[in-house]
């Protein structure tokens, strides 16, 4: 079979990913350096929304804020920040909380919700989007427009999820900068390593494929893909699932590692589930990941790992990714989600699917097309 | 004659680190015996001073005393961080180039004195340069 | 053959949770509250995190708006409680405040309460271990007070559990749940955010609560959900989708987890906002089955009726666990109608027994055993080696 | 006797807010003649004080010389809110939470000039006083 005959949207996406997050990196600069002093100091609290993809963004982006602002963040699901969050944390002192909500189109009317409900309790709201005339933009405080150019290729959601999470950086970035949480120097360090540890995986990228590839093949008549992933890894666990319900529609599951041992364990026919773990060897939880791994070595089932760690720490027949180490921990999500996607994206080709199932007019009614817009209607809490 | 020496060094949060040596050391280089000297960098959150050090409190109490002079406040109109705006101000204040004499081959200054390098906004890479005129 | 011709260790309590959360209520009463964890620890409790492993997790989901919110009574008007946070356990343990940092200024004032019927995977242990290095409070609420748990914990809430052979496990589920509620309205209690009357009242308004799941309505569910089952094994439905909100995606989550332990079907779970976003593009949509909770009261119901609608849409076998009025939803939807709560956050405690007996019915057809003790590669020893004897690891 | 109440209000940031004819009624309402009037705030990031009241462009230049005295710097030891509210702590034990006015023939006895001003060091917030006259 020649790889060259399945060409995809998520190959062709990660192929120019360092072009894409050059671009945005230079349009997102300026801005986020346009952030307040005072607003920053103010937030007491960050909270980052948004719906799939983006909600996924914040997660990934979770620990940077820690490590880098030191202040308590929450990635939210939009559902339970606009209508389930406690009003307590609203808007209880000047500018606080931080909100950060994500929607590229601007126009997500759960994003506009929770961006309404932020404002009016005296929350202080960004938004980041491509669309700075968009509802989301207008309603928000400050808005961040990535810059994406019009024209490109952004379905399945790859270059869009990056861009969030650059974005999430780069605000981390600013505030770890203005609180004085990072040296000056670690602030320049940081911004040089995203745009280098980009350029260290791109050259991957063409070695990713032709193994992904061959996965594809194998993994294409599978039952299910399972996923694997803790704390910001769950990001690039439940991303990896995303992707192969949009691809092929396929079914998928995600847990934890510890909750996995509890429960998606006792999946029947294991060897028909393909297991997809991500794993670095400085998350904490890495031994307990391990374990997990022996676990999923019992039940045989088909397995690839991706991480930066070697090889040898893994089972012999398991699938292992070992990508480029970023020099700080947090930017592992910023590239580890692209092994799995080009197999999603291959598996998709294989089986002659097309994404969103286009090809089926049930999904294409008045109803399924509103859904996410006009179809859902705005309550503010 | 001239001569003209880069430095580089990098710095701490807040810190006075003494470049007298180096100085002495440019001017023996340069082989000039009477003239001037002048030390200068070229960064805005940057300056050097002389200082009379009698130990290394008292450096202390003059980094000490410039952040109460010009706090680094949170509503400077400059944007930066607090200690970036700040520093900006600080540099203008107290200067960012100093220039001494050279007499007999040796540098004009007393015993306790030193040249130090202040960074307002680090830890950070910085340069500063040495350029010393006369025969 | 009827749907009371079946057993099984599940079914059998499933048809007893009314009677049982009964008995377990007679034992927890607000003076063993007291006893077990002093008035000054509670008045203490600035922030309080909830974890546990699995169910414990879900439960602890389902718990955090009645600590929260001190007034349970009403909808909205919600007094003021305690800030929480439920967490998976894996996050408690290793990750959280791992890169931030601990907070010096309220280190004293964190309380943790630790679920764990059995007190002996290693990740529970190692949870209200990391909180006592931290100065805070560790509580157990475990079955098992000698137990590894008890024994790390600073305070113990021993719970009583009605025994039954092993099967994928809803007494523990409902019973830490409760056991959780009740220690909220102890807490709001002490803290004078709830009189002495109103924490009463709570109490008596959970039990009301599920009583109202009489022998009547615990039959009509049983029909249907054994009617629901059939129909979705003929149909050859091969992985199922919970979908549900705030506290009910505690409900969700358990839906999932006992499906995967009765008879190993595939599930995955999301909220009613994502799955539009994700979930509504699985193929397969014949063979999904799909159950979504959306209770009249919940502030995401309306969504939650959209993403029916849009799910009715799509799919054929779709089953909505609701208070609501029946005849709002889609016709081809399955309604398990279930009885109005005096407040939202009481309905995760039993509205999951429709999906409990959905799990029930299709685990005996399939015959296979719960966690497939008996199954190669599933042997006994394994969950020693999976989560008992996990290294415990200190952050 | 006494009398107490509350009064309430929304502050801007570093808002300055003349609640004189405030306090005037509730010593109105009171019905005492004679005794005092005392008015305290329980907040640690606002204050209250007396100033002329007439030109609103004097109440700026007294938070703005207030900042000179006491910036917003983001250095302070006790870093646990924001830099406003570290600054705002020391201004507000400063300037004073309350103060107690005679009440004479009816009425706080204050000057043609004074003014009671609840001065904001955060804000926007919602803030409250109580004024409660006692008599003689």
């Amino acid at each position: 079979m020649d790889r060259k005959n399945y060409d995809n949207s998520l190959l062709r996406q990660s192929l120019r990913l360092e072009e894409y997050v050059n671009i945005v990196y230079r349009n997102v600069l300026p801005q986020v350096n346009k952030i307040p002093v005072k607003e920053i100091w103010d937030a007491q609290k960050i909270f980052i929304t948004g719906c799939g993809d983006s909600w996924l963004a914040g997660i990934a982006a979770k620990p940077a804020f820690e490590s880098i602002t030191k202040k308590e963040t929450y990635a939210i699901r939009a559902i339970e920040f606009s209508r389930i969050l406690n009003n307590k944390n609203l808007g209880y002192s000047p500018n606080t909380p931080l909100v950060i909500l994500i929607s590229f189109s601007g126009t997500a009317s759960r994003v506009i919700e929770g961006a309404k409900r932020a404002v009016e309790h005296g929350a202080n709201t960004i938004a980041i989007t491509a669309n700075p005339d968009s509802p989301l933009a207008k309603t928000c405080h400050h808005c961040i427009d990535v810059g994406l150019p019009k024209d490109g290729e952004y379905q399945p959601g790859l270059i869009t999820y990056n861009a969030s999470m650059l974005t999430l950086f780069m605000i981390a970035l600013r505030i770890g900068r203005v609180r004085n949480s990072i040296t000056p120097l670690e602030y320049e360090s940081m911004h040089k390593e995203l745009l280098d540890y980009t350029s260290r995986c791109q050259k991957e990228v063409e070695g990713y494929a032709e193994r992904a590839f061959e996965i594809a093949q194998k993994w294409k008549d599978l039952k299910a893909e399972d996923f694997i992933g803790d704390y910001a890894d769950f990001a690039t666990a439940y991303f990896g699932s995303a992707k192969v319900i949009e691809c092929f529609g396929g079914y998928t599951t995600y847990d934890d590692s510890e909750d996995w041992c509890h429960i998606n364990y006792f999946l029947l026919e294991p060897e028909k589930i393909g297991r997809v773990v991500t794993v670095n060897k400085t998350t904490p939880s890495f031994g307990r990941v391990l374990e997990t791994i022996d676990a999923v070595k019992i039940l045989k089932s088909p397995c690839m790992i991706v991480t930066d760690a070697n090889k040898s720490e893994f089972p012999e027949d398991m699938e292992v990714f070992t990508v480029p180490s970023a020099k700080y921990f947090w930017m592992h999500p910023f590239m580890q989600h692209i092994p799995f996607d080009l197999v999603a994206g291959y598996i998709g080709e294989l089986k002659g699917v097309k994404s969103f199932r286009q090809d089926d007019p049930k999904y294409n009614t008045d109803i399924c097309n509103n859904r996410l817009k006009s179809g859902t209607e705005i309550k503010i809490i | 004659m001239v001569y003209i020496k880069e430095f580089r060094l990098t710095t701490g949060r807040d810190s006075l680190q003494k470049i007298t040596a180096e100085i002495n050391e440019t001017v023996k280089e340069s082989k000039i015996t009477n003239g001037t000297v002048i030390v200068e960098t070229a960064h805005s959150t940057a300056g050097i001073l002389k200082v009379t050090s009698f130990g290394e409190e008292v450096l202390e109490d003059i980094v000490k005393e410039m952040r109460r002079i010009v706090p680094a406040r949170i509503n400077y109109i400059h944007q930066d961080s607090p200690e970036n705006a700040a520093g900006h101000i600080k540099s203008s204040l107290f200067g960012s180039s100093l220039s001494l004499i050279v007499k007999d081959g040796r540098l004009l200054c007393e015993g306790k004195q030193e040249i130090c390098f202040a960074d307002y906004d680090g830890p950070r890479e910085r340069t500063y340069s040495v350029c010393v005129m006369g025969e | 053959m009827n749907h009371n011709d079946y057993n099984s260790p599940l079914l059998e309590q499933i048809r007893n949770s009314v009677k049982d959360i009964n008995t377990i209520a007679e034992n927890e009463t607000f003076e063993l509250f007291e006893k077990c964890v002093p008035e000054e620890v509670a008045l203490k409790a600035g922030n309080i995190f909830i974890t546990g492993c699995g169910d414990s997790y879900c439960a602890a989901i389902a718990a955090k708006p009645v600590f929260e919110n001190a007034d349970t009574s009403t909808k909205t008007g919600m007094v003021p409680g305690t800030p929480t946070q439920a967490f998976r356990n894996i996050e408690f343990s290793r990750y959280f405040n791992t890169y931030a940092g601990w907070n010096p200024l309220i280190l004293g004032r964190n309380l943790l309460c630790v679920i764990s019927i059995s007190g002996s995977p290693a990740r529970v242990n190692e949870a209200a271990i990391r909180i006592n290095e931290h100065g805070g409070t560790s509580v157990a609420f475990t079955c098992n007070p000698e137990g590894k748990l008890a024994q790390n914990c600073k305070y113990v809430i021993p719970m009583t559990l009605p025994s039954y052979d092993l099967a994928p496990n809803v007494t523990s589920y409902y019973s830490s749940m409760f056991s959780l509620m009740m220690f909220g309205f102890y807490i709001s209690r002490v803290k004078k955010q709830l009189s002495e009357q109103q924490a009463v009242a709570c109490r008596e308004g959970l039990l009301e609560y599920v009583n109202s799941y009489d022998e009547k309505v615990m039959e009509r569910l049983s029909v249907q959900a054994f009617e629901l089952a059939k129909k979705w094994e003929e149909d050859g439905v091969d992985n199922m989708d919970f979908v549900g909100d705030g506290p009910d995606y505690a409900t969700a989550f358990f839906g999932s987890a006992k499906m995967v332990e009765a008879f190993g079907g595939l599930t995955t779970n999301d909220d009613s906002e994502d799955w539009c976003h994700i979930n509504f593009f699985i193929k397969d949509s014949d063979h999904i089955g799909t159950f979504i909770i959306a209770n009249e009261d919940s502030p995401a119901f309306s969504r939650e009726l959209e993403t029916v609608k849009v799910a009715a849409s799509i799919r054929k076998h779709v089953a909505v666990i609701s208070d609501a009025d029946p005849s709002i939803f889609p016709e081809n939807v399955e309604v398990f109608s279930i009885p109005k709560a005096r407040s939202v956050w009481m309905h995760p405690l039993m509205e999951h027994i429709p999906m409990d007996f959905v799990a029930g019915y299709i685990g005996c057809w399939r015959g296979r055993a719960p966690f497939r003790k008996n199954e190669e590669p599933y042997c006994e020893d394994n969950d020693a080696k999976r989560f008992r004897n996990s290294k415990i690891e200190i952050i | 006797m006494a009398y107490m109440e509350t009064i309430k209000l929304h502050t801007d940031y570093q808002g300055m807010h003349d609640v004189t004819g405030e306090v005037q009624d509730v010593v109105k309402k009171s019905g005492i003649e004679e005794g005092i009037c005392v008015i305290n705030c329980n907040h640690t990031t606002a204050g209250i004080i007396i100033t002329s009241f007439w030109d609103k462009r004097g109440h700026v230049d007294f938070q703005e010389e207030l900042d000179k005295l006491i910036p917003m710097r983001y250095d302070y030891l006790h870093d646990f809110d924001t830099p406003t509210d570290a600054a705002g702590h020391i201004k507000s034990a400063i300037c004073g939470t309350g103060m107690t006015l005679i009440v004479h023939e009816g009425k706080a006895m204050l000057g043609s000039s004074q003014g009671v001003l609840f001065c904001e060091f955060d804000g926007p917030r919602d803030r409250k006083f109580f004024v409660k006259v006692i008599a003689d």
